[in-house]
This record gives C-alpha cells, structure tokens and sequence, in this order.
C-alpha cells in the first residue's frame, strides 16, 4: 500500500493536485492536510512530492482535478478486502490451530477471532482515525472518530492522479489490516495466555504500536517513514516486523509452555495447517495486489510477484530440509508458503518476477535457521515461530526489497535508484519498527501482568485452554 | 477358560481374524494401542523441535477362548501374524475365571 | 437486494423509464410488466413508483434509456455469486457438519449438496420464472420456463437507472441465494430424517414457500411485500426467517433425536464448524454487498456494515457467555458470527456503520437465548439451532432494519423516514413471512411423511446416518 | 479459454486487426506472429481468420487498433486467476488428501504444492514462451524465456478486438492452468511413490506434455489444433484429457499399493474430500468463467453453465449409487461434482444451460462407470480414479461440446453448425491428446525409473509415506 | 479382588456406570474398542471399492472390585447394558493379585 | 510372570517409560483411555447444551515382567507416575500363565 514509483521519481507532479498539498506551507498546508486524510492511506512512503491529494467531495480545497470511481477498481477492492478476512478466519486460525495441540485448538482460533473482531471495532472506533485522519509525523489525529464524515460519497485517492475509491471500501481495507496483525501476535504465546491478557495486549499493541507505525509508514505526506522515502508495499514493515517484534516480546514474557523441550509437543493436524496456509497464500493476492488499490498492471505485477515469490520459497524451504535433514516435509512446504509470502509484501510492487523469485527463495532458506539455529539462539519459546517466520521475513523481505528495486535487477525503480542508499532507508524503517513495537509490546505486557495477569494456572496449561478456558472441547468421535 | 491377548501388527489384522475364525474362535475385541519394545521408532522433525518417536502403532486383540481351543488358537494367532521381523508382537495367556453373555446371562465357555 | 433509498424517498423519479412501467395503466400495464420481469428482482421492496424498468434488447419495450453495463459490475456480481456458493458449500456444510457426531457428519454435507444442486436445477426450470418473470402480487408467470428467452444480450436491472447486468449473471446470483435458504433448513432435523424425505421436502418448500415470498418481496411493483414498503436489502426475510420458520416446523414434526436431552449430543468437530463459520463470513459479502448489484460505494457499505455487524456479534455473543457462564467459547464466537450475519443482512444497505455495530450486538446478545431460554421454552429439538439463529436473528435484523435506517441514527433513509412507520411495515413482512412459511412447511412434512416417512428406524439413527443412509463411514485411521 | 463464437462465424472480421496477422503471408507473416504471440493464447481452437491481433504497447507493428485495458477485466481475471490457485491449494490436495489413508495424507498434500510451485515456476523459466511466444504447428519459441519482453505495459488480446488485458495477468492466469494440471496427475500413484519421482517426472511431462498440447490447441492462429476448429474452451483436453492420460500411464508403471483389492484402503477423511471438492466448485469458476478473459456476460454464460452442470453431475452420480447399491453416498456427491465440472470444462462457453445440465447429467453417470466398471476392465490402481474422473468426464466432455454446442440444442454454435462435423474435430482433439501425453508419459516415467526409481520399498509404503519420506505425522491428539 | 471387564454397546456406557456407581464401584477406565462377533456389520462403498465391515464399535470397561463387590457389579452390568439384541457384549472376570493406589501407595481393597 | 496394568496421566508417559527402562523393562504397550473415579472432571457448553464430563483422559500401560522384576516395576512406576494430586491411577497386577514371542515363538520369560 504504498510508493508511487509507476513515474519516474524526481519528477515534478506538475498536474496532480498532490503538488499542492504537498507543496503548500503554513497554514495552507495544514488545512489542506486534513482535507487529503484519506489520500494519506493511499501512499507508502514515497517521496512527498508525489503525493497525490484525496479530494473529498465535501472538501472545500481548491480547484481540484475531477475524480473517477472506477467500478473494477471497487469491485478489485472488495474481493481483496475479502481476501484478507480469508486470510486471517479461516487462514491465519488454521494454520496456526493444526499446530498446536489438539486441547488447544480452540483457544487459538478463538484467539484469532476475538482479536480480529476487536480490532476491527477498534479501527472504525479511533483507528482510522488516529492513522489516517491527519496529523504529524507520528500519529493522526481524532478527526474521523467513528467515522465521523465518512460518507457514501467520501473518497480515498489512489496512486493515481484523478482515480479514487470510495472511502467506505479504504476504511475496510484497512481495517482487516489491523485486524490481522493484530491476529498473528498470538501465535507466540499459544497454549498458556490467558484469554483476557489476549485481548487486553492486543487493544493496547494496537493503539499504540499498529496505529503510530501505520501513521509513520503509510500517512503521506508528514508520515515520519512515508517522508524518509521507505518502500513497504504492501505491509512488511507496518505488519510482519510489527507483529513479530511483539510476539518475541511476548514469548519471553510469557515464558516456556509447560514441558517444553522435555515433552514431543507436536501439531495436531497438519493437514489444518496446511488448509491455512494455503488460504492464506489466496488471501494474500488481496493483501498485495489490493494495496496497488487499482485493477491495473500494477496489480497484476504484485499479483504474479506473490505468486512465484511463494512458490520459489516453499520449493527452497523443502530443498534446504531435504539436504540438512533428508526429508522435506509438509509443514516445511507450508512455512515456506508463509516465509515467501511475508517476505515479498514490502517488495511486492516494485520488484520484478525474477526479483520476486529470488526474494522468495531467500526468504525460504533464511527461515529454516530462523526457526532452528535462531530460535536456539533466542532460547525463546515462540511456539508458532511467528518471530522466526514473520518478523525474520519481514526483515529479510524489507531489505531485499530495497536491492531487487533496482532496475538493473529487473525491479522498477527509477533510473537513478541506489541500491546502497535504499537498503539503508529500508533498515532504518526495519529498526525503528522494531525498537517502537518492542518498547510497546513491553510496557503493554507489563500492564497486563498488572492488570489480569498473562498465563493460566500450570493445571489448567496441562488439561488444555479449550476445557479450562472455553468450556469446551474441540473433537468428540 | 483363558483369555489370548495378542499385540500385532496393523495390517495384519485381517489374516489374524480369519485364522482364528478356523479354528473356532468366535469373537474378538480389537483396541488400537501403541507399542514400545525392541522395533526402532523413527524420527519427526517438525520445524526446530525434533522427537524420536519410539511407540509404534500395534493392535491388541483380546480372545476368550475354552480351554479346548487355546492351543489351536495360539498357533493360528502366530502363524498369521508373523512375518519373521523384529516387532511382530506378542501373545499373552491369562486365566478367566468367568465369561457372561449380556443378553442372555449364559455363563462361561456357553457365553463365548 | 433492495430498496432503493440512495435517492430521497417519494421524490418523483421523472427520468427514470422505471416510472413508465410504474405507472402506465391497464393493458399497458400489463404488457410492460412481462418486460419488466428481470428488473424487479433488482428491487427490494422499495415504493413502487421509484422501480427502474429492466430493458432487455429484445424487449418490444417503448423509448427506452440506453443501457449501460460495466464490467466492474460484471466482476463483482460473478465474484459475489460464486461467495454464495462458499457460503453453502462448504461453508453452510462445515458449519452444521462440525456440529453433528461423526456417524452423521457426512449426511449433513450431503444434505446441504444435494438439496443446493436439486434447487439450482428447479431454479432454472420453474424458479427464476415464478418468482421474477412478471405476475401479480403473490407470484409470478411461467413465461420464462427453462430459461426461455433469457439469453447473451437479455440484461437485468439494477438500482441504477441505464446500468444493467447480464441476464445471466442475475439468473445464476439468485439461484444461489435460492440454494442455500433450502440448505439452511436441514439443520434443524439433521441426524435423524431420512434422506429421500429431505429432498422432497425441499422441493415442495422451494416452490410453495421460497418463490412466492421471494416474489412477494422482490418482484417490482407489485409483489405484495414490495408495495407495503418494507426494506430487505439482502434477503432477511426471504432467506433467514423464511428457513427458520421452516426449520422450527421441521424440528417438531421430525421429532426428538433418541437420546436427546439424556446422553451427551456434542459437536465432533468444532475446528470444522468454526471453518465453516469463517467461510459464512467470506461468502456472506457476497451475499450482502453483491445484492446492490453494482460495485459502487453502495457496496462498500454494505460491505463495512457485514464486516462490522459480525464482529460486534462474535463479542457479543461470547460477553453474554463470559459473564453468565464465566468462560466464553469457540462455538459462541462461531454462532455469533452467523447471528450478527443474519441480522446485518436485511439492514446491510441503509443502516450507517453504527448502526450496523449496534444490530450485530443486539442480535448477538438475542441469539445467545435464542439457543438456551428460547430453546427450552420451545421444547424442540432444533438440533443446530436454526431458529435460535437464523430465525430469531433475522427476525431481530428485520426489525432493527426499520430503526437503524433512520438518519437520526446515522442510517441513510429519507429525510422524513419514521422509525414507528417502518418497523410496523417490517413487522409486518415478518409475520407474513413466518405465517405463510409455517403453513407450507406443515403442509409440505404431512405430504412427505404420507409418501416417504420421516425418520430412520431408531437402530439406523444409533448407528448413525452415514453408514445406514449414505453406506460410508467420514473418518477412518 | 478458447473459440470466439460470439460473431457469427465465417464472417469477414474486416474490422479486425487480426484479419491483418490472420491474412498476411510469408515473411511479414512471421514477423507478426511474434509481435501477436500473446494474442494467441487469447484464443481457443476457433477459425484462424477470427484472430484477434495482440498489440504490445512496444510493437513495431503496423496500424493498429487502440487497444483498451478495462479494470472489470482485470479485477474479474486476477481474481479468477486466485480461483484457480484455490482449486489446486488447498482444493485439489483436500480431495485428493482426504481420499487417501491417513499415514499417508501430507505426502499426497506435499505433492499438489510442490508440483505446483516448482510448474509454476518453470512456467515463467520457459514454459509460457514455449506455449505462446509464436512458433508452429506444435510448439513455440524461446523468445520469452523468463518473460523476456513482458512488462507492466505489454499487452494480451482478449476476444474481443480491441479489448486487452496486461500480459502479466495472462502470464499470471495460465501459470495456474499448467500448475494445477501438474498436479492433477498425482492422484493416480499416490500412497506409494517417491517424492523425488513426482517432481521429475511432473518437470518431464510438463515440458513434453503439457506445453506441447497447450500450443497446439490454444496458439492462434498455428496451433495444429486450434488450425482444425477444436472446441476447447477452458482446458478439457489441455488440462483434464492431458493429465488423465498420464495417470492412467502412471498408474500401471508405478503399480498397484501393498494390499491393494485385499486390505480395505478406506479415504481417511471424506470431510476433506467433500471441502475439496467444493473449493473445487468455487474455484472452477475462475478456471471456467475466467477463461473468457473478460467480464461479460460470455463470463456469465460460462460460470452459470459450470454451476448447473455440476448440480447435475453430482445428482446424477447420486443417483446411480441411490439406484444401483440403495445408497447414494457424499464420496458419490462429491466425485460428481468434479465429474461436472471436468465435462463442462471445455463446453461452458458454447452451450446454453439446459446443454450443461446435459453434458454435467451424462458425465455423472458415466464417471460413475469410469470408477468401476472401467477400472476393472483396465485393471490398474488409479488411486483416486484420475483417469475414471478426469480422463473419461474429460473424453465426454470434449465430445459432448460437439454436440450442445448446436444451436439446435441451445448452444451458441454458427447457424451452419454440423454436430457431426464438430464431433468429429472434438474427437481429433481427443485422440491427439492421448496419443500424445500417453507417449510421453511413457518415455518419461521410463527416465524417472531409471534415474531415481519410481516406488518406496514396501516397508516404508506399509509404515506410510508421511514419516518415511516426510519424516513426519498428519494427526497427534 | 477381581478384575471386570466388560465389552457394551457405546450409548449404554451412561447407564452402566450409574448402575455401577449405586452398587459402590468407585472407578471405572473406559476404551474404545471394535468387536467382533455374531452381530452382523455392515458393508461399506468407496467409488468402485466395496468393504464388508464387521468389525463393529463397543466400549470396554474395565473395574477393579472386591471380591464382596463381584456379584452386584456384575448384575448391575448386566441389567444396564442389556438390549436384549445380538451384540450386546459380554463380561469377562479374572483374578487380580494386587492393587496399588500411586497417589498414596495404598494397596489393594484399599486401593480401588 | 506377571502382567502389570497401570492407569497414569498421559503427561507422565515418558517419565515412566523411562524409569521402567532402567530397572529392565524390556516393552510395553500403551493404550489411551478414559478414567473414571475420585478425581473432578468438568463441565462443557455447547450452546444450550450443559455437560458435567466425569471421564478424564489417561493411559492405560501393560507390561508382563518376570516376576523377579515385579517390585522394582511397580516401584518404578509408582514414583514415576506420582504428583500427589487426585488421579494419579492406580496399577494392577494379575497372574500371566503364558507368553509368546510371535516372531521367534520364544516362551514365557525368553518372550518378554
Ligand atoms: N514386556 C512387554 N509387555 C507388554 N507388551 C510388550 C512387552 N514387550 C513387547 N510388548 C509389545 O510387543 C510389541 C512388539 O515387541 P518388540 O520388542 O518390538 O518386538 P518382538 O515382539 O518382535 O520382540 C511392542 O511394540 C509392545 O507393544
Ligand atoms: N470370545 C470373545 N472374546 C473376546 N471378546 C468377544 C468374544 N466374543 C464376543 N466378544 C466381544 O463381544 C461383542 C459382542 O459379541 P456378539 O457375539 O456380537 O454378541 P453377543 O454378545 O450378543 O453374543 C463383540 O463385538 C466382541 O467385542
Ligand atoms: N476400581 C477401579 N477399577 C478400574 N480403574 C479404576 C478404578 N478406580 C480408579 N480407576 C482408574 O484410575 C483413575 C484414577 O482414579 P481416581 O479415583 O480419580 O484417583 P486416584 O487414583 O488418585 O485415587 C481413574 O480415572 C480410573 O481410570
């Protein structure tokens, strides 16, 4: 959702009215920034000068370029609204519900679905608002709380000049944005969390962690890493890094499950997992080729990205264990879905196919470690690797994005791109994603601890949360 | 009256049942259990967590029979069963003091 | 699929060629009205004189508008079609099939196959005739049996005067929506009734009950319900309170599963149902957004207003049974889900975001004693709940439809909508609805248990359906 | 994804720019053959002289016609193209999964997403330039060898002249296509191969096999069949006839699994057979509707006839089991679906809807042979019956496509339409298919034989292929 | 002391640990079983793949007892399981030598 | 010999298994079941639907020891087994008149 490099960069925007928003100071600028709130969710990062300003129908800016709602782009967008509910109930709940243990599964996919919920009530509550209405460099503003202006006849601008969406289709694209992230926290701390300290961090990391690194990513044109000219697509960086950081917090704060590492804890069924993965890999062409927010080439670029960046990890993923262990398994093929799938999100739009491959590829290969040789490092049990899959490919997939970009590589930045300056850009949004979310995530599991503390009672670990915490159980023959 | 309790493999269940069925034996109770002996297990890797899983699949079958019958049935169980490689299980004899059909309330070798 | 309020209510529609087919007289009348046929379903109940006229290219029809139709429309309507189907299988089929024990699992899919693929096929034979091509107040004619004259160029109306939609693509939509009402029913009598009594069953209730109600509602102007003015944009009434009465009906007369009430009847697979569950919620946007048949910000409401709903459900659902029971569960979470759906369904196009959260909490909270109180002082065994849900829930979202859609309440009826005035209309759609779907379900089980009988024999139902009905066991080592 | 019937055939395509790629002679005739390389997977089998000319953006081609990039289409492609993604992970390996025995589920699972990833990945190696980057009568070129030449403003002709999609989403969509029909194959020697066979011989066939036929039938205006008038409009010989083929090959070199007609080999999970099946459903309509490149209502027709003949196909099976053993089974249901679905495959855009019904009606009961009375005859361990299912419902379908396509029998056929004739070209079609994947089949699983072996020792089969070759476990409680 | 073991129909397992429990049976371990025996199966369908199963699901209680308890337990059984159709199981008794309660030690009468 | 049945936690299957490794126990074969006695079990919701489930998830071991190794066996499990909680199973112990190795047709303590 993010970077409008389809121009060539440097250029100046001569017709789009992004040049005034953009360029006008003072207090021109500032009342012109909350008339393009809505545009803001429409850029990454690039650079401000491209920016292209929403134009509300209400808004009382200046002369204005008139604005297309064009049908296929809506229809595109709902699909890939959909997609991303796909990917987080059923997905994202099956794929980490196989992996745990049988007296857990319930507790996990109730997990994913009360997280998703809430966030989602969160969002069109203060989330939109805080993200996307306005503001500096860190944060909105409460201008569109509760939607509050929010229309039938609202637009959101897209990357280009002169095409909008209406704004009821950008809110919930977004919002199934938060509400996923938000959802794959909780596979580091599964099977021992107390479901309210569940729900309680997921409202706190929301609030202060999701919503200032969206603003900072994605809030065009005085969003702190939007302004800074970091490439994140599609979500790496505000999603996957994000996510992961605060579910390596989470895991140590929660501490080992009970037995781990003394007793086999094996996924219940794997073929669960793999169903989640897999729909998790259709869901993603909405993540990815909807952040383009149009049906155009563009989409059709980040959809065939997503789609070989995922095929070359899942084959890399199985090849590294077929060499290092002599088996390639399923569960390795269906992490590699995962692995490539996070990993081309940043890179999804500006890369091309080939640059696609090998960013899946590596993402492949380097995930393996991160859920072996890492996570022994880390002596941490992040029982579903969500830091080892999600925040390690976040990384891998944020810094590659800034190498297969350039066009000498087949990507399609602009002619002058340096591959050197843009990877250092891309670790700077990658560390401070990591320090923001990490400080948060602590702070917020302290409060929680407080609060209503974070892990079940060790009895109540043993006979499963799906009894102890649910009240019931998930097979019976 | 003796009560067989044979550990077997899966697969050959079948060929079990119909040997004793031969010889005579009319009825059989069959639990999936997992067993732990002399046959190696394998090894599961999933993700970084590796386990070496020694409980194999087997299944127990468990016979009334008559006295009459223990022999026949005892050697029917190990001929079927065998396949001459390590893990092909066990037979164990144990007295049974007292046999009760449900429906009917008949007692002992009349109730097998 | 309804009511058209985008426009101020009782303004006169002077370019809309809708008003000559509203309001042309006599034969005139009559002759238009066969014309017409294909865009009534495009309406919901909405008044009359605001219909917009269908206009086939081969309609003998006056000076007509030109008609436009937009591939986005196309894209989106097909997409949405096909949700439909992934609402009811698998959706619909893993919901219930979840919920059952696993000797009868595979009944309940076949049921819910079966009786889809039977009703699609009347749906082209005799349905999409009897409830769109023309008629009167109750039903319509047979004048498009089979299909006849419905063709590559004949178009559908939508809400838009001059934008059409394929005939085709209407035809398919609503046999989908045809499909999974039958579908729904068979929850409530699942693991006992005979197969044979199933299908026969619904093909009587199809034709006597489903085509004059979706007539009554849907068929513009003069389907009874349509005329009174009552709102169901997506289909509460014609789908969920129509199935819920049936079900209730069916629940009764089928009679109690041996057992019931003294041995423990629990789901054999809750990961199934909450899959099931999820796919509702994917499929179900297609259901609601799709019945605005364009891809415009109209959808997008819709679209925000389903996704919004059915979280506030969920947390509903699963407070009521955190606070009451002292642990929320999975399958709270999973009904909650459907609840808040049903009830979104009818109000998804007119009720602002709010209102659509306040429904879907309403409706959760409703639903939770839909499934306890209301059961028992019913003493029937419904065995997945279908009236607690999909009866109560609809008859809940019918009914909020006529207060939420007030503008005071953030809704997007007309400027002088009287919430008193509405409600009174929806109720009266409601006891309609419930009136003339329980007459034609008594009526429809006497002629069934007469000519095939009802129930297995009790030993078929201990050893389970699947084996004694269907010859196959599900799940095997 | 095929024959342009929508004009009347014969006619002059005067204004066509194809007429001048279809007409022009010698070496202007090859020079533009390149240039309309991607037009020509744009088109069935239909007349040459109907060709639609691709025009790249970068084409040094003559005068052409503006070419216009409609974002419906593009929204309703790229969405298609993610059907088909869905039909193979998780619906295909659901199917094929469930089916098996449960110690042997993640290999058959490990199958469908390695052979589509590493297919998938080829494609874009060499595989789309040897189907559509020009060439004869038999295979293309190496012009766009790792998609040399592609980019986000080259072009793909639809049906329709003047009407494009970008390439990438042609690239993209028939990806999926070769993917998923890679792996159809393994369904015939599962529960018993080695992995390392699957993949080689899956690379064999797809680079002998399957891009061959794929030129012959769908490369305009050269391809061998495509020159006869074959009917193929979204892949029953290409796809499903092709795959069959190799099964059944498969099937008899690799042997019959341990105990096979004397242990019971029971389906492990008909749940997961059933949820594949109907993700199957869903996605078909990408695969179906899709392949009339644009949305419009050829996409309708299309996606209603693949509705329709899959209600019938799967009542139909139902039917025969009803009658034939008393019970009709879900299994039953559920093969009758992709019984449908398969013979509908080549015949959704030519026939009206009461010749699907037909054409699903038929090949529901002959599948129903195909599973048993074929397979006895042909004494082979097609495990999961690919040839009885996807062979023989393909070989109906593509000759029933001869026959409904009539406009007598209400298909869209040229008035001097000659079911004899058609047939005749339909059973060409046919028979080159077999003759030729069944040859190459052969020769590749000879190669495979003798570099890596084709089975597992009988030890590892009985323990299951799960742990033996995967080093893992589907199910743990 | 006496071990009981019981082979039931699984929908019965409700009534026959009430009976139990009113005669004073403190503890019951409960398993999952199939049975054969003279109650017909059932024949199964895959596609072409026809299966007769005769190998039908019971329940296997298993209790330890006094030996004051044996008579009661064992009528109690009968009474609650008993449909009075082909395959309503059988009751099997054997000695049993010692018993131990791991929580406490305790042994045998004491222990059950 | 003796055969010795022992009903346990399923977490403590590993634990035992080892302790009876060391003291010589050659095999075993394990058998999840349901437990019913003193210990509480729980309640469960589904919708409407309340049920008190008193049947607790365990693990039924046996082994057949030659009799010189029968205190050490039971030792060994006792101690493995135990947390002091409430449901820590119980082990019987029964006379074993025959054993049979299937592979070999070894007898009696050569079998075990
Ligand atoms: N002492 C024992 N007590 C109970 N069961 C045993 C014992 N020894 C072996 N078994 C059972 O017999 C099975 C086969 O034993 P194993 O030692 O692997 O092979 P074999 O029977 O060929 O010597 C084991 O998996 C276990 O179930
Ligand atoms: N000789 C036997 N040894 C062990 N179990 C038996 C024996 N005979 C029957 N059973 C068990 O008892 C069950 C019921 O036996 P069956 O012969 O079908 O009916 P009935 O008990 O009414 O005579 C069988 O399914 C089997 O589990
Ligand atoms: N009399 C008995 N016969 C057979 N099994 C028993 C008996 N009593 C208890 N059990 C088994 O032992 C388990 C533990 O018994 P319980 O009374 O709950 O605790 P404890 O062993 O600590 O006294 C039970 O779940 C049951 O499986």
């Amino acid at each position: 959702m993010n970077v409008c490099i389809d121009e060539p960069r440097g250029q100046a925007p001569t017709a789009a009215p992004a040049t005034v928003a953009g360029r006008a100071g003072g207090a021109t600028r500032h009342a012109l920034r909350v008339a393009v709130a809505v545009a803001a969710l429409a850029f990454g990062a690039a650079h401000a000068q491209e920016a292209v300003a929403v134009l509300e129908t209400a808004a009382e800016a200046a002369p204005a370029v008139e604005q297309v709602v064009d049908k296929g782009d809506v229809a595109w967008m709902l699909t890939s609204t959909l997609l991303v509910l796909l990917m987080t109930v059923p997905g994202l709940a099956l794929f980490y519900g196989g992996l745990v243990r049988s007296k857990n599964v319930l507790s996990v996919l109730m997990q994913v679905l009360a997280v998703f919920s809430m966030i989602v009530l969160l969002w069109v509550a203060y989330g939109y608002s805080l993200a996307f209405a306005g503001g500096g460099a860190f944060i909105g503003t409460f201008d569109k709380l509760f939607l509050a202006g929010v229309s039938k006849d609202s637009l959101a601008a897209t990357f280009t000049a002169g095409v909008s969406l209406p704004e009821y289709v950008f809110v919930a694209f977004q919002s199934t944005f938060a509400g996923i992230t938000g959802a794959l926290i909780v596979g580091a701390f599964a099977e021992r969390i107390k479901f309210r300290a569940v729900l309680l961090f997921s409202a706190l990391w929301f609030t202060f962690a999701y919503l200032p690194i969206a603003h900072m990513v994605w809030y065009a044109p005085d969003g702190w890493l939007f302004a800074k000219g970091a490439i994140d697509f599609a979500g790496g960086t505000v999603v996957h890094i994000n996510a992961g950081v605060a579910a390596l917090v989470g895991a140590y704060l929660v501490g080992k499950r009970v037995g781990y590492g003394r007793e086999a804890i094996k996924p219940h069924n794997v073929t669960f997992t793999m169903i989640g993965a897999s729909l998790l890999w259709v869901g993603w062409f909405g993540f990815n080729a909807g952040s383009n927010l149009e049906a155009t080439s563009g989409a059709a670029l980040a959809f065939l990205n997503t789609l070989l960046a995922t095929a070359a990890a899942a084959l890399a993923w199985s090849l590294v264990e077929a060499v290092i262990k002599g088996k390639p398994s399923m569960l390795g093929g269906a992490s590699g879905v995962v692995a490539g799938l996070v990993a081309i999100t940043p890179a999804c739009g500006t890369v091309g196919p080939l640059g696609a491959i090998a960013i899946g590829a590596i993402a492949g290969v380097l995930c393996v470690w991160g859920v072996t040789g890492l996570k022994r490092l880390l002596r941490v049990d992040d029982s579903l690797d969500v830091f080892g899959v999600h925040g390690l490919g976040g990384i891998v997939g944020a810094l590659l994005t800034g190498v297969f970009t350039a066009p000498a590589l087949g990507g399609f930045g602009a002619e002058d791109f340096s591959i050197a300056k843009q990877v250092g850009v891309q670790a700077l949004g990658v560390g401070v994603t990591i320090v923001w979310s990490g400080v948060v995530s602590l702070l917020a599991f302290a409060i929680v601890k407080a609060v209503v503390g974070l892990r079940v009672p060790e009895e109540a670990e043993r006979e499963g949360l799906d009894i102890t915490s649910h009240g019931e159980a998930a097979y019976e023959n | 009256m003796k009560l067989i309790t044979a550990i077997i493999r899966p697969f050959k269940l079948d060929e079990v049942r119909e040997a004793l069925s031969e010889v005579g034996v009319s009825g059989i109770t069959v639990t999936e259990v997992k067993g732990f002996g002399r046959q190696k297990g394998h090894t599961e890797l999933y993700r970084g967590a590796e386990y070496v899983v020694d409980f194999l699949p087997k299944l127990k079958l468990e016979c009334a029979v008559p006295d009459a019958l223990l022999e026949a049935a005892l050697e029917a169980i190990q001929l079927a069963a065998r396949t001459d490689k390590v893990g092909d299980g066990k037979i164990f004899v144990q007295a049974l003091d007292q046999a009760i059909r449900i429906r009917t309330g008949e007692l002992d070798e009349d109730a097998l």
